[in-house]
């Protein structure tokens, strides 16, 4: 197919960096969940406020950090607390509205893994674990999820529940302070958990994406949402703000 | 009070086989310096607590020095996997490493719970996640009403080792910026050994979140620059992102990984050969084109 | 986000009578000239929170504006009683006062619980006092040991009032020194109402211990310069002992007491009147010496 | 009988500040303990570290603090923490050997009321209650305590229990961290619990005091220790070093 004009990291930032209403307080990991919540921050939501679990609150960072403690975070952050501050007086507490995930596998009820593939006891893979996830998809607001999408990466059922989602079950969220995750964002598209099972269900394909190439790329048999839409395509103002940030991001960093 | 010593004689005097292990810093204040003097000094038997393993323990149990790691995230921040962690819990290498893990919350209330002498703390969490057949934690149902809690067991560990930008001549500790849990773990830790980039006449605390911690609550405390790398303090260094990528390959190799070893730490007298290595560029060499 | 206005329309927009109100501040920063204002608008059967309720409760329990008295220690720091306090728990004047009772650190205990979301707290205290009989505590078996702890509810007013040094215009407070509960007390309560000696361009927090409550968790800051007074604001005013000194004699009398309440409070439009007398150095001229 | 030289509260003062030993960590209360362990930074003990429930830690007041908060105890402390890290992190962690109590009433237990005298549902005397006593007297290593001595404050038994010595039946203090009362310093003299049954006894005697006198001004059949001692007077650079810190108190705080 013709190029769009933007790669497909590219539109999951900016779709990503669409979900964050301006003022509201977001909770960011490092990596593609800090690039849409900034991107978001240097368009249409100036007034939003970034949390990192390092303890930075109200960050508004130049470069984008590549660690979740870069010393730019605690530069310019309103306040900058404790590690166990931020997560008992500020997640816990319920102060937090957004919380953006990643994981190596999430299944159709939103549950995400990042512990093992495989057995717990003898893994094939052993991922860095768990972080503050867990308490994010717990206690945030909702949480937006951000993954590429592959047989692999979306499955039936995850090998580890590391972050409740609905349950492996489905059945929901009680003893839950937040409502989980409300969308994910793919390099295909965006799902949604129907209302009725939680399941989660393509409700969008990115531009030039054909829903059956999603369906193919997700490991249960994926429902279409009744009113499946297109994305909206990446604006130009929204690339070159982004591609600016990544751009300055690459030279402070050294290219690294 | 704190002693001011070397780096050698604080390892020494207060590391030892079999020890509970916590060297803290969460991104920042890393204490690379006293992991490598740790390793030099060839401890073994180690249970080693940390939040956030990273490079730091990557080395340590790359080098058989840990019997059983207590952590809540371990990966190599911004590349990737830490590959000698990896290669001791999926294949045994060099030895068979127990682990226990946490999430990042979990291991904050363990650490407050031990820095107030309590025995457990209570916290929301873990609840409806596959940790909780994996790890210790339980279920405390409010006495004021029908709310449950999740509970985690206090961490008291024998000694916390931690880097800080400062400490004036009479022991006390200063540092700023990303303070992690380093407070929490030294008031948690029978023993508190302290590198610092700088001893001072007196504590200039010049950036956010500024932090004491009297002399009188630490035990040694040794003057090594740059004892973060490639790690960093606020103030005197920078991140060494380059570093850590290339970390991914110099670990990716278990020969390579030894050498590297051999040469910048076993082999070296001090942490000056890793610094000088650092100055003059050869200190990823092994894994550096041309 | 924190709305810039008068310390009238603060306590109009957030202050309610039945209300559970914290208006805290340990022997710093307490914030007078807020509980005047609650005075002035003549608010009823409030819940008093406070560990020490000092010469700002005196006032407000004398005048009625108090059902119950939540606390852990009510004197005159340094002088000696509350005489307005002791009048209502003793003889019930002006109305009787329900009063439940704490130690300082279980107060903190439950104010931290209340920031942390959880629904109680846990300490080592109370066990073996006759406190346990006459207030809110239990006993929580660790769950991993022999241990017991007390168990404190959380702490959640429906608004905290407090005094800060400074707000900046986007309505950041800042305020350093011995900053007590308030951080906790901010954290843990439905609404946020605080008065500040300065509103600034961008906040300068000059002490030990500095602290920031972001604009996003505050409603409402009236800039109330000397609004802690006879208590003080580190680096802008110094306690005012001689006024805690001569409150002993004003508070002994139940008609002096209102005199002196109706001259600088009901009576007066706002705080300027007090300050005014405090410069003209009438403020205690009822109960001085020619 | 002839004046001794020194007041009644001037010989308490002196007493109690030579139970310290330098170095230790001290909890200190306002008023006589807080001059007391001032005085004893001040003569034999420079390196006591003097912590105040208002947060501040190593402090080194110039002159007497009049309350728990002066801007005095921040100014000179080597730091400042909030209210509840100085009870969770330094007090019930176990970080003060030393606390230094007073109270209204003290029981032959050493059991200290500083609640109410009379019924706690309908009070005589409503005091001003626990403050941060009852974790002191808990958590401390050991406790001093200093109260001037009649038959009103020295009683049998305390109306109410604020802080525990060795409970109302003397048994002793299990579940409690520090090991209690060590000593208790009055205006007359020294009462030590007995190593058998916990019960206060009189040890020392001040200079000219009768022992018939302080058992006079006891609320129960005082025991006399089989060591019983005369206190040693206030020397002069005691007495000296008192006064200038009471005199520069009185100057700074203008008189008040």
């Amino acid at each position: 197919m013709a190029d769009p004009g933007y790669t497909a990291d590219e539109i999951m930032s900016i779709v990503a960096a669409r979900q964050l209403r301006d003022g509201q307080v977001c909770f960011v990991g490092i990596g593609l969940p800090s690039e849409a919540a900034n991107l978001a921050r240097l368009t249409h939501a100036p007034g939003v406020i970034l949390i990192y679990e390092s303890g930075t609150i109200g960050t508004r960072p130049v470069v984008l950090p590549l660690s979740i403690g870069d010393g730019e975070l605690a530069e310019q952050a309103d306040l900058v607390v404790s590690v166990p501050e931020i997560f008992a007086y500020w997640l816990q507490a319920g102060r937090v509205e957004v919380g953006f995930l990643s994981a190596a596998q999430i299944d159709r009820f939103g549950n995400l893994n990042s512990t093992v593939i495989g057995d717990y006891g003898t893994p094939q893979v052993r991922l860095p674990g768990a972080g503050g996830a867990p308490e994010i998809a717990s206690s945030a607001g909702e949480v937006i999820v951000m993954l590429r999408q592959s047989k692999r990466t979306f499955v039936a059922e995850v090998d580890f529940v590391t972050s409740i989602g609905f349950g492996r079950d489905g059945a929901g969220r009680e003893g839950h302070r937040g409502a989980g995750p409300t969308v994910v964002i793919t390099d295909l598209g965006v799902l949604r958990p129907s209302a009725e099972d939680h399941e989660l269900e393509l409700v969008s394909v990115h531009p030039g994406i054909e829903p059956d190439q999603v369906r193919a790329a997700t490991g249960w048999e994926l429902r279409f949402s009744e009113q499946l839409e297109t994305t909206e395509p990446p604006t130009e103002v929204e690339l070159r703000v982004l591609r600016d940030l990544k751009e300055r991001t690459a030279q402070a960093h050294g290219g690294a | 009070m704190a002693e001011l010593s070397t780096l050698h004689d604080a390892i020494a005097k207060h590391v030892f086989d079999g020890d509970t292990v916590a060297m803290e810093g969460f991104t920042h204040l890393i204490p690379t310096a006293a992991g490598h003097e740790v390793i030099r000094q060839g401890r073994k038997d180690l249970t080693l607590v940390r939040m956030t393993p990273d490079v730091i323990y990557d080395q340590m149990i790359g080098m058989g020095c840990a019997a059983k790691l207590v952590f809540s995230w371990g990966g190599n921040p911004g590349v990737g996997s830490l590959h000698r962690l990896r290669d001791a819990v999926e294949n045994g290498y060099p030895s068979p490493l127990e682990i226990e893990e946490h999430t990042h919350a979990g291991m904050a209330t363990r650490y407050t719970a031990g820095a107030s002498g309590l025995p457990f703390g209570i916290m929301h969490g873990y609840t409806g996640t596959d940790l909780v057949d994996h790890t210790r934690v339980a279920t405390v149902r409010s006495p004021f009403g029908e709310e449950e809690v999740t509970a985690v067991p206090a961490l008291n560990p024998d000694v916390a080792v931690i880097h800080a930008q400062q400490a004036d001549r009479q022991g006390n500790v200063g540092m700023w910026g990303i303070v992690g849990v380093q407070r929490e773990v030294a008031l948690a830790s029978k023993r508190v050994v302290v590198t610092v980039e700088e001893v001072v006449d007196e504590l200039d605390l010049r950036g956010p979140s500024p932090c004491v911690l009297p002399s009188w609550t630490v035990d040694a405390i040794a003057e090594v620059p740059r004892g973060s790398h490639p790690s960093y303090s606020m103030g005197y260094t920078v991140r060494d992102n380059n570093f850590y990528t290339k970390w991914d390959a110099i670990s990716r190799d278990r020969d390579l990984f030894h050498r590297w070893m051999e040469r910048y730490v076993t082999g070296a007298e001090d942490f000056d050969v890793y610094l000088e290595a650092l100055d003059d560029g050869t200190l990823t060499s092994l894994v550096d084109d041309g």
